[in-house]
């Protein structure tokens, strides 16, 4: 059902812009997950319990310590860094190894058992973080941005393009993305693969850490909250393709705008099928993905 | 493994005598609501289990075949009046059809990316069904209450043919997953999940064989989803076609063993009374305690038991031998 | 070693079982209390489930004579020898084959003689039929689709209104506002999520708009857990109508509350539904929510009119440490009708219990609610004095304002735009 | 003297990207006779082979086996029709026994499970793995797996048996054995093409040797001439001893 009177050009721009400010909230998401599928292979089916930890982590630290979310994202990365590490060392090492299922489905519990945990410790309740240093709108025009979300979408570029310079610049950063490249190769140049399983599944788990300390600015906080996000990083992982982090940061600000764009042209009740529609189509074109090889 | 010994077979006829007299003995309806769920869940796992299993697809978008099935028969059922074991056979090849159609365009995505292609494919379709209002959109289908008799497949004051009927369903699952496992196909889809180019090399037709898993496995899930309808009489997306049913699936199948007959129906057997026991004796604390518990057992499982129980089964059988 | 894992899984089967099947104690008459006590919306469950918990302590007289409520003055149900009413619980996770199965194991395992609950309407539905299969009573005082009184079952009651007489509300309270105000409303948009129950609103409401004579200009359905709800909004201010009408859970509630004051979208009024009103929205949104108007059968000040109410609401906080909510109070009622309905009928089998719940008859001084009292309508069964009135936020508190007749506060009336937006 | 013409390859050629892997490159490959196909790494062997096998679309080219169009023809099909093949990197089912293995190649011929094994059990035995027909595919030595691997190949009764390096890293005892089963393959009057990298085990078997360099065909003829040739001896200069992988 198209939009019944013809729509103003600044309504088409508002909304580009927030698709572009939902978009690149998404992209940070999902470099994260794409960092761990490319590195070792395994999708993490809990990433969106990662982002809810995160969001609890900035939500407790304001209100038991009066910590404002956007101070509190380097304890978010360091938090879910750990988190990550852990998590890795002792479950998902374990199953490298076995079959492929084993792999799909752990993540999978480890979800499970995260989200239950949330309910379990802070109940199924919602919350939110009141508005804190940022917030309103800026005005241009009949445009108007939301500044807790315009800062997160400039932190969540930000840091991507830390996480992008840190792989391309450092010596370790280099060394992750030769295991992503060829594992066997890496090996042999005398890289130690399982040091760098861990640091790149704690770094994943560091930025969708940090994406939740951002996304708690505006967002309300559940145990349930990562559930729809992960979905969609998924999408978005396989739409730029197998492990390539350019490839997850341009799907993630295409997906930001269709499922914007599709919801205020066609029947906001589909803007996600809209998402899962183009990713099946993308892969059945393209199976490896747009960036994908 | 493949061809079934004497042992077996004995074991088998046992357990269905169990089975088979359960009810008589049995006749608080608790157990027998949860001994329904297990043989519904177990025929959902068999189903995934012959694409998941053999053929190496793992799918997590089952809660959808599941769906068409218990829509087809009860829109039938609703609108024309058409009688549920019609509406049953209607529902499995719908659900064989739609699967064939997004199977052909996936028939060469692998591993983690056809994962993530099924469970984008049920997320479409759930959000589909939640605004169609040809099939009531959001409101669900509520079954009419006809006089129960086994021609309506309806059953309003005994839980014990509805035991029955699904028993009966379980063991036809069963059967066609044993020919399955045991016939040509089952080797080539075997070959297929171990990789395109050595079942291409064996001249194996990959996609064609692919096509076969997935309509066999949906057409199985299908028939459960027009039970579910039958036996619950209400249907609506958020319930019958729910990402959360075709993870459980998956998860009782892997937990159970993969790509062994009988895996599945010992992983439903498993969680599902966890599941329901937990849920009544703990659930009304309000703190996701059991949840809790499932997930962490899903995760320990994986990590140490990744053949699930039949392989531990196994394995002790063939220590004794 | 197949065979042993069966045989642990029966022997444990008719273990549960033994537990579970206990018989009727003396002087004790069991209901069942079906709600979604565990998942994603388990906070309302327990919520609904303190103000049934309250209502049992009342009927079995712990807080004394004081209160003017079905069998408070006896203390037990006097004509069955002043026996206690006891509420089983079930939990249902909010899944409707839960809700079947949960039932039909209370009433033949927990010989539970009649059935509350479940919320959901969906959960309802399937509970519902089940109690109409084994022939149980069932009171409802906590489910809202007006679907579940249109399928003329014999053994369902409801005592509290439904989707479609709120939906109605909204277009009442139209009419007399601009009476009240002399401003002009011509079009209004409506904004729903897209499960059972937002669509039904949303049905409604475009029945309603055109019998009221109302221009909907848009008719948005959106999903209830969306990310991001910046395209919604858009379509909205870009239809410009006068009035928003929204049925929503909690979670899209806030998002849209927020997203409304991100976006500088300020109709001359904002008519809400059951979200706005969870126990969870206010804190959430803080001062935002400020002059939103949410259609409820129940706030606080009603005990402005009614001694009643602000007897029960301080029983409430003293029992539990919070405020009553809306969720507590519309489940509240559902014991007291059955009480009363069992004591008249002198014997708790079905049949005897439907008929007096049919001859149901509670005064409007014995209900918490604005209402003339409750009465069923012969034919659906659904409490002909059920009516919903709307309450606003003002300053962070829900205060009724409509009908205008139990007003508590004059209505801020239009909408005077969101606090600390530059316009 | 004139036999039939089993795989007649003309103009073959396969771009990756910019270099050619394949540049018109011809050949044909009499009924029953051994063709060798030799050459350094990257000299384009494997992409040759699955150009022909239907694993890569070549960009042009003809290619016909006993007079019938294969080009881009799916894999499964050009199998079906007689060609089996084995891969550099040895492709067997991993969480099946021996003998399963064997049977998935023979259900090719067969639809129904009995006479496939009997099939399986006799190609088992003629490859003389059948004492170890229920190992698991993964507990195989690396000369036992490319001996499973040839058998998987004979159990879908080709007409012509294409080897791809599978002499490639075994000791010279495993090689002797398979230079010696490669004979028995051929006294059955099979068809093989064999790419080798190691040029003496070639040298031994084939009647005739086709030498690839740079994507292009540079020579071929007898095994004796080949080796005395100039160009060959260039093309291999230094290249000899470089370690296969």
């Amino acid at each position: 059902m198209l939009a019944r009177n013809e729509i103003m050009p600044e309504q088409l721009l508002q909304q580009i812009v927030n698709g572009l400010l939902i978009g690149f909230m998404y992209s940070l998401i999902a470099i994260g997950l794409t960092l761990i599928w490319g590195v070792m292979n395994i999708v993490n089916f809990a990433h969106g319990e990662f982002l809810m930890i995160g969001m609890f982590a900035s939500f407790w630290l304001f209100t038991v310590y009066g910590l404002d979310p956007l101070f509190s994202i380097p304890i978010c990365f360091l938090l879910l860094f750990l988190m990550g590490v852990f998590i890795y060392r002792f479950i998902v090492s374990k199953v490298m190894k076995g079959p492929m299922l084993a792999q799909l489905v752990v993540t999978f519990g480890i979800s499970i058992f995260l989200s239950n945990l949330a309910v379990y410790l802070w109940t199924p309740d919602f919350r939110l973080i009141p508005p804190t240093i940022l917030q309103g709108t800026w005005d241009f025009g009949e445009i108007n941005l939301s500044i807790p979300k315009t800062v997160a979408s400039l932190g969540s570029v930000v840091t991507s393009v830390c996480l992008f310079l840190f792989l391309r610049k450092s010596k370790t950063g280099k060394a992750i993305l030769a295991t992503e490249m060829d594992r066997e190769a890496a090996l042999l140049m005398g890289i130690n693969t399982e040091r760098i399983n861990s640091l790149s599944f704690g770094i994943g788990a560091a930025l969708v850490g940090v994406a939740g300390a951002f996304l708690s600015t505006y967002y309300y906080i559940y145990p349930q909250v990562g559930g729809l996000f992960g979905l969609i990083a998924f999408s978005i992982v396989a739409l730029g393709g197998f492990g390539s982090i350019e490839g997850a940061f341009i799907a993630g600000v295409l997906v930001g705008l269709a499922q914007t764009l599709g919801g205020f042209f066609f029947d906001p009740a589909y803007k996600y099928a809209i998402v899962f529609m183009i990713y099946l189509i993308t892969i059945w074109i393209r199976p490896q993905g747009l960036l994908g090889w | 493994m493949k061809n079934l010994s004497p042992k077996h077979v004995t074991v088998g006829l046992a357990v269905l005598v169990l089975l088979i007299i359960f009810p008589m003995v049995v006749t608080q309806i608790f157990p027998l609501q949860i001994m329904i769920l297990v043989f519904m869940y177990a025929m959902l796992g068999v189903a995934w289990n012959i694409m998941g299993g053999y053929a190496g697809m793992f799918s997590f978008g089952q809660a959808a075949f599941f769906g068409i099935g218990a829509y087809t028969s009860s829109f039938l059922l609703v609108t024309f009046h058409v009688n549920p074991w019609i509406g049953l056979i209607a529902g499995g090849l719908v659900a064989a059809l739609v699967a064939a159609a997004i199977g052909y365009p996936c028939s060469n995505l692998r591993g983690h990316y056809f994962a993530i292609a099924s469970i984008a494919f049920a997320e479409i379709v759930r959000v589909h069904f939640n605004n169609w209002t040809l099939v009531n959109a959001a409101e669900g289908i509520s079954l009419p209450m006809l006089d129960e008799s086994f021609i309506n497949f309806m059953f309003h004051n005994s839980k014990v043919p509805y035991y029955y009927i699904m028993l009966a369903f379980l063991i036809i699952a069963l059967v066609v997953c044993y020919f399955v496992a045991t016939s040509k196909m089952g080797y080539y889809f075997r070959a297929i999940k171990e990789s395109h180019d050595v079942a291409e090399v064996l001249g194996v037709n990959v996609v064609r064989y692919r096509l076969m898993a997935i309509m066999i496995s949906a057409f199985l899930s299908a028939m459960a989803g027009t039970f579910y309808a039958q036996y619950v009489l209400y249907i609506d997306p958020e319930s019958v076609m729910l990402l959360a049913v075709s993870v459980q699936i998956v998860l009782l199948s892997m937990l159970g063993g993969a790509g062994s007959v009988m895996g599945p129906v010992i992983g439903a057997a498993v969680l599902i009374p966890i599941a329901e026991v937990t849920r009544v004796w703990l659930g009304h604390k309000g703190t996701g305690v059991d949840m809790l518990i499932y997930g962490f057992l899903i995760t320990i499982i994986s990590v140490y038991q990744p053949q699930g129980v039949w392989g531990l089964l196994s394995r002790i059988g063939n220590k004794i031998k | 070693m197949k065979a042993k894992s069966w045989v642990t899984i029966c022997l444990s089967m008719s273990l549960l079982l033994f537990f579970s099947g206990q018989v009727l104690a003396q002087g004790v008459i069991k209901i069942g209390g079906v709600y979604p006590l565990s998942g994603n919306i388990a906070s309302t469950g327990l919520d609904c489930k303190r103000g049934i918990d309250l209502a049992v302590d009342i009927i079995n007289g712990k807080y004394g004579k004081g209160l003017d409520l079905p069998m408070a003055k006896t203390g037990g149900l006097p004509n069955l020898g002043g026996a206690k009413l006891e509420v089983v619980y079930a939990d249902t996770k909010g899944e409707p084959k839960n809700g079947m199965s949960e039932t039909e194991r209370l009433i033949t395992q927990e010989k539970v003689v009649a059935i509350i609950g479940a919320y959901q309407s969906s959960v309802t539905k399937t509970a519902s039929q089940a109690t109409e299969r084994l022939k149980v009573p069932y009171v409802c005082s906590d489910s809202s689709s007006p679907t579940l009184t249109e399928r003329g079952f014999k053994y369902f009651f409801r005592v509290s209104p439904h989707d479609a007489i709120f939906a109605r509300d909204w277009f009442q309270f139209l009419k007399d506002v601009e009476k009240k105000k002399g401003k002009k409303i011509a079009t209004v948009a409506i904004l729903y999520e897209n499960t059972e129950f937002g669509s039904n609103v949303g049905k409604y409401a475009r029945k309603y708009a055109e019998e009221f004579g109302y221009k909907v200009v848009a008719d948005i359905s959106y999903a209830a857990n969306a990310t991001d709800v910046t395209s919604e909004v858009g379509k909205l201010i870009k239809s410009k109508a006068d009035v928003l009408m929204h049925a929503s859970y909690i979670t899209d509630a806030i998002l849209f509350t927020k997203t409304f004051k991100e976006m500088g979208f300020a109709p001359k009024g904002i008519l809400t539904m059951a979200g706005y009103i969870e126990p969870g929205y206010l804190p959430a949104v803080k001062t935002d929510g400020n002059n939103i108007i949410v259609r409820s059968t129940f706030a606080l000040d009603l005990g402005k009119k009614k001694a009643l109410v602000t007897k029960v609401s301080q029983l409430f906080k003293k029992k539990y440490g919070i405020d009553m909510s809306e969720n507590a109070a519309r489940s509240f009622m559902a014991p007291f009708v059955l009480a009363d309905a069992i004591n008249r009928a002198k014997s708790t089998s079905s049949e005897a219990v439907v008929k007096a719940l049919l001859e149901t008859n509670i005064p409007a001084h014995q209900v918490i609610y604005p209402w003339k009292g409750i009465k069923f309508d012969p034919q659906s069964h659904q409490n002909i004095y059920a009516q919903g009135g709307l309450v606003q936020v003002q300053n962070q508190q829900y205060v009724t304002v409509w009908p205008f007749a139990s007003a508590a506060k004059e209505v801020v009336w239009p909408f005077p735009g969101w606090k600390g937006e530059k316009k | 003297m004139n036999k039939a013409i089993c795989l007649d390859v003309k103009g073959m050629t396969k771009w990756f990207g910019g270099l050619a892997a394949n540049r018109d490159i011809d050949f044909v490959v009499e009924e029953s006779e051994i063709v060798g196909i030799i050459g350094p790494n990257g000299a384009g062997k494997s992409t040759l082979f699955n150009c022909i096998t239907g694993f890569y679309k070549p960009n042009s080219g003809k290619v016909s086996f006993f007079g019938r169009d294969i080009y881009r023809m799916r894999a499964d099909k050009i199998c079906k029709l007689g060609i089996a093949r084995t891969f550099q990197i040895v492709q067997i089912i991993s969480d099946m026994t021996v003998l399963e293995n064997v049977v998935t190649g023979a259900l090719l011929r067969f639809s129904t499970i009995g006479p496939a094994i009997d099939k399986a059990l006799d190609i088992l035995a003629f490859t003389g793995l059948i004492d170890k027909k229920s190992f698991l595919g993964t507990e195989l030595t690396i000369a036992d797996k490319k001996r499973l691997e040839v058998s998987m190949a004979l159990a879908t009764q080709p007409r012509l048996l294409m080897l791809d390096e599978s002499m490639a890293g075994l000791t010279p005892v495993e090689l002797r054995q398979i230079i010696d089963l490669i004979k028995k393959i051929r006294s059955q009057g099979m068809t093989l093409v064999i790419v080798e990298h190691v040029m003496e085990a070639v040298m031994e078997i084939s009647d005739r040797v086709i030498v690839l360099n740079t994507g292009k065909k540079i020579m071929e003829g007898m095994p004796k001439e080949v080796c005395s040739s100039p160009d060959v001896i260039q093309a291999y200069l230094g290249d000899k001893y470089r370690v296969v992988c």
